[in-house]
């Protein structure tokens, strides 16, 4: 972990509520896809944990989903802002552990750090399909960038205005040979994949409400198979073997 | 060259700064931030006598000024933390240690401090008062001046470590529980615990923490701390760790002015884990401008000017 | 088209904001910025049976999320009040009025409220009754059962106003208070008041207020005031005025999903004049956005869900 | 009383503590000079009431002295940043009633008013000394401007290192003539002007703590001849004649 500032470069919009953040500063102490940061804002008293999508030697690409006044403050901060930054946070997914026929299953904002995470995953050879979960077409972001990898893409829409109707999970089925998964999601998909029977393993990454976001609080902890973790240190992401619902 | 050096019954701290217990874990996490050995001491995470996984989530909650919490005690119990941290502190820390120690009935505390009483590097036991009594229908031992007196005699009966009763600010008069501790024979007071709060979410019209209520900590608590340190001292004659808000070196300087010994930051550490670092570097510069060579000198000055 | 009339003790508010007492003082100086017809109702400045030049200098402090003041029940006193601001008051709102009244002994609550059953514009009566009694030592009428309970019988005895007693927050078991008011007759309550605390100032080494201690207020004693009136609408049936840090249109829901009938806002009037104004107009969309045609049904309805 | 945006356009540092800003907003609600601004800063809870130095149709000129956190705030807000204002707080110098040779005597940054009522005076034809007191020349500030205005100037510094060695109440000694003052200042040099035996009359502008700066919360009313009165609606200006010390 380590605190510093980060500079904001770049805001864009990319749906209704979602925006992406680009920020400039020291990104050494993130080492795995599936880390976070915890940002500061003036007026808050606690910082605002958010995942990383992806990461340069020097720059930060986070992807901001609006649900209150923190997040909202956030994304509309100027160019040139200032934040103060806890980054490198959490374990992240285990890219060694990761088979041949992975899935990363994302849904809704859960899709962020899956890009960091599938580029790396190319980069190392491996060749994971992509599986995208969105409401409807008018929700579905990042795609392009997805399909820019050159890593398999598939999508699922609740309306199917958008790739096929249905679910992350549908998805997934139609990849029989998928034998393991690295999913970030709302709760109720990750417990939908976490059913599926094809899978011999995988990794779920958690959302917790926090207090300090590095392990001193025990604000975020939950139960697992081998006892209480804290969600922001020991997670977020947990292997499919420990998961307690 | 200013001596930061405080006394707490006996106990010498380099530096009044004490990072509370329940933002500092046993300090697995903050060693791998700074040196632990810059802070005067440290309080560590509530120990009750079995292993505690404390309240279902969410746990935390935000406000304007602060936080709430109701983490519920999460703790391995006593013989792990003896087994699994004390030595584990040995290695992180050479200086005194507070031991923070919760109970739910008088045996319990004084079981939890009997055991306590044999660890070397546990200077100072903080006994946490404001836990549910279980024989008196969970009503608070620090909310009842009777009760207090009797915990702080148990625990006292089984240790020969100065016995610090941390108090809890949801009372009429917290100067009257102070003086039942004292009167017990309690060697010192650490006040303000959390005062009890709660948030409810718009949305599903339920309260925010599944523990309904949490405790409020942070900046938002301050002067509510500081009038209460101010009151316990005009009460009684042991000395005072103040604790409740305190943000910055001023904050610690402003909470001595009012009666207390030595200070412990809280919430402030988990907005930013360097924060007591900040603070103990700090110090020497507030107190030049306040023009006092020994911090000790602050303790109560306020009283007196 | 959201319904927001609610109702208190029989008297009907076309909403339920009404300003603090204390930071609205009789009306004149927020008539001059907007339309006070606008508000549920308001409660106007404490007034005393004699007139109060209240406390020296300084009266105010700051601190994170709120303020602290000890303005010390300044007032031109009953009489003054009922000649020369009630007439004006008239002129200023037509809807009812909530007197604030203020007091140092049975007899002077007694007295001020026998002259205000009197007065047609007045349609609530709210006792303060976190003021020292100067026949019991000056102890808080208000952190006493049974004073409070006196209080109560006394007052309703000379009026056929409903009788809202304010309790202040700095006791332990605020459900308790309330109850004893409510077995005296009392046809609502009004909580919280502010929290007591204090500032030093690091230079002087004195306390920042020239009063020691003073009231905090403000968005930081929001959770508390919200936690206060959750355990009190579980204790009794009257209708209950949330008071406490209330700066927005959805803290104002908070409060009555917390079982508050309507809310005052305080301390928010101070930071920004128009500060009623703008929650009396975001009250609409928050109740289309939590989906509530009659904003009296989120009155408790946290305890439902 | 208006409450709206004003937008820092410049920041200029003027001794060590002491800072002019220009502020462009709808200065309509400013109705005399030593009127006041209460200015939100982002964090604070309360208000910072500021002076009014001098003002035009949409320019507002303070000067700020940072004593603590808000005001070191406020003094380095980038230009271009918003703030929410209350302007044209208080009653102001009353200049119907200064007489033919009034002075108007200012200590530190208590000065600043007196800049915004010379330049009136002088549009009404009245010829007004200005006599301004510092600590040492390094603290003294704004004395161009006073000069340019082309009001007659007297200064004085407790160790004489510029003008007269000692304090204001000297220079308004050394006009016989003077009969009248408009002061404002620390508390010690309002009383010793208020002291001087040549006065007929005069108003006096103090400070306060204040909580809201527009007359409701009595958080600064101070006892006058006149009974209460509060220095943010019924002051800052008092007249000689009301005050009590």
């Amino acid at each position: 972990m380590k605190k510093s500032l980060f500079t904001i470069e770049r805001v864009r919009q990319l749906t209704g509520d979602i925006y992406e953040l680009t920020l400039s500063g020291d990104t050494s102490a993130v080492t795995a896809p599936g880390q976070f940061v915890n940002i500061e804002l003036p007026g808050k008293f606690l910082r605002r944990p958010i995942s990383i999508c992806d990461w340069g030697p020097d720059t930060l690409t986070l992807l901001v989903k609006v649900v209150g006044g923190g997040t909202d403050q956030l994304v509309r901060c100027a160019p040139g802002t200032q934040l103060d930054v806890l980054s490198g946070l959490g374990n992240g997914f285990d890219l060694s552990s990761a088979r041949a026929h992975a899935v990363l299953a994302g849904g809704g904002i859960g899709i962020a750090p899956l890009y960091g995470l599938a580029r790396r995953m190319l980069a190392l050879g491996q060749t994971p399909t992509v599986a995208l979960g969105f409401r409807t077409a008018r929700d579905a972001f990042y795609l392009d960038e997805f399909a820019a990898l050159g890593c398999r893409l598939l999508t699922a829409t609740e309306d199917g205005s958008l790739g096929s109707r249905g679910f992350v999970t549908d998805c997934i089925k139609a990849v029989p040979a998928c034998d393991y998964v690295l999913a970030c999601g709302p709760l109720p998909m990750l417990k939908a994949v976490h059913a599926l029977p094809q899978l011999q393993g995988g990794q779920f990454s958690f959302e917790a409400r926090m207090g300090c976001g590095f392990g001193a609080c025990m604000g975020c902890t939950v139960p697992t198979k081998d006892g209480y973790k804290r969600v922001c240190k020991d997670g977020p992401v947990l292997y499919k073997e420990e998961i307690v619902w | 060259m200013v001596n930061l050096s405080v006394s707490l019954a006996g106990v010498e701290l380099k530096n009044p700064i004490i990072p509370a217990s329940g933002t500092f874990g046993y300090g697995r996490e903050y060693a791998e931030l700074y040196d632990l050995n810059i802070l005067g001491s440290f309080s560590w995470k509530g120990t009750t006598g079995q292993a505690r996984l404390g309240n279902p989530q969410p746990r935390i909650a935000e406000m304007t000024g602060g936080m709430l919490n109701a983490v519920g005690l999460q703790n391995p119990g006593i013989d792990a933390v003896i087994a699994n941290e004390v030595p584990n502190i040995a290695k992180l820390f050479q200086g005194p240690v507070i031991a923070n120690v919760g109970g739910f009935s008088m045996g319990e505390y004084a079981e939890n401090c009997r055991k306590l009483n044999e660890i070397d590097q546990v200077a100072i036991l903080e006994v946490n008062i404001s836990c549910p009594n279980v024989h008196a229908g969970g009503k608070n031992f620090g909310c009842d001046p009777r009760a207090a007196a009797e915990v702080t005699k148990a625990v006292k009966a089984v240790t020969k470590k100065p016995v610090f009763m941390k108090l809890t600010p949801n009372v009429t008069d917290i100067a009257e529980i102070a003086r039942a501790c004292a009167d017990a024979g309690a060697d010192g007071l650490c006040l303000i615990n959390t005062l009890l709060g709660m948030r409810i979410d718009l949305k599903s019209r339920k309260p925010v923490i599944a523990n309904r209520t949490g405790g409020v900590s942070g900046p938002a608590v301050f002067p509510v701390a500081l009038r209460m340190v101010w009151d316990v001292y005009e009460a009684v004659d042991i000395p005072i760790i103040g604790c409740g808000g305190v943000s910055s070196a001023e904050d610690a300087a402003e909470m001595m002015l009012a009666g207390a010994s030595a200070v412990e930051v809280g919430a402030a550490n988990l907005k930013d884990p360097y924060a007591c670092k900040t603070i103990v570097e700090s110090l020497p510069a507030v107190c030049e401008r306040m023009g006092v060579e020994r911090i000790a000198d602050l303790t109560g000055a306020a009283h007196r000017s």
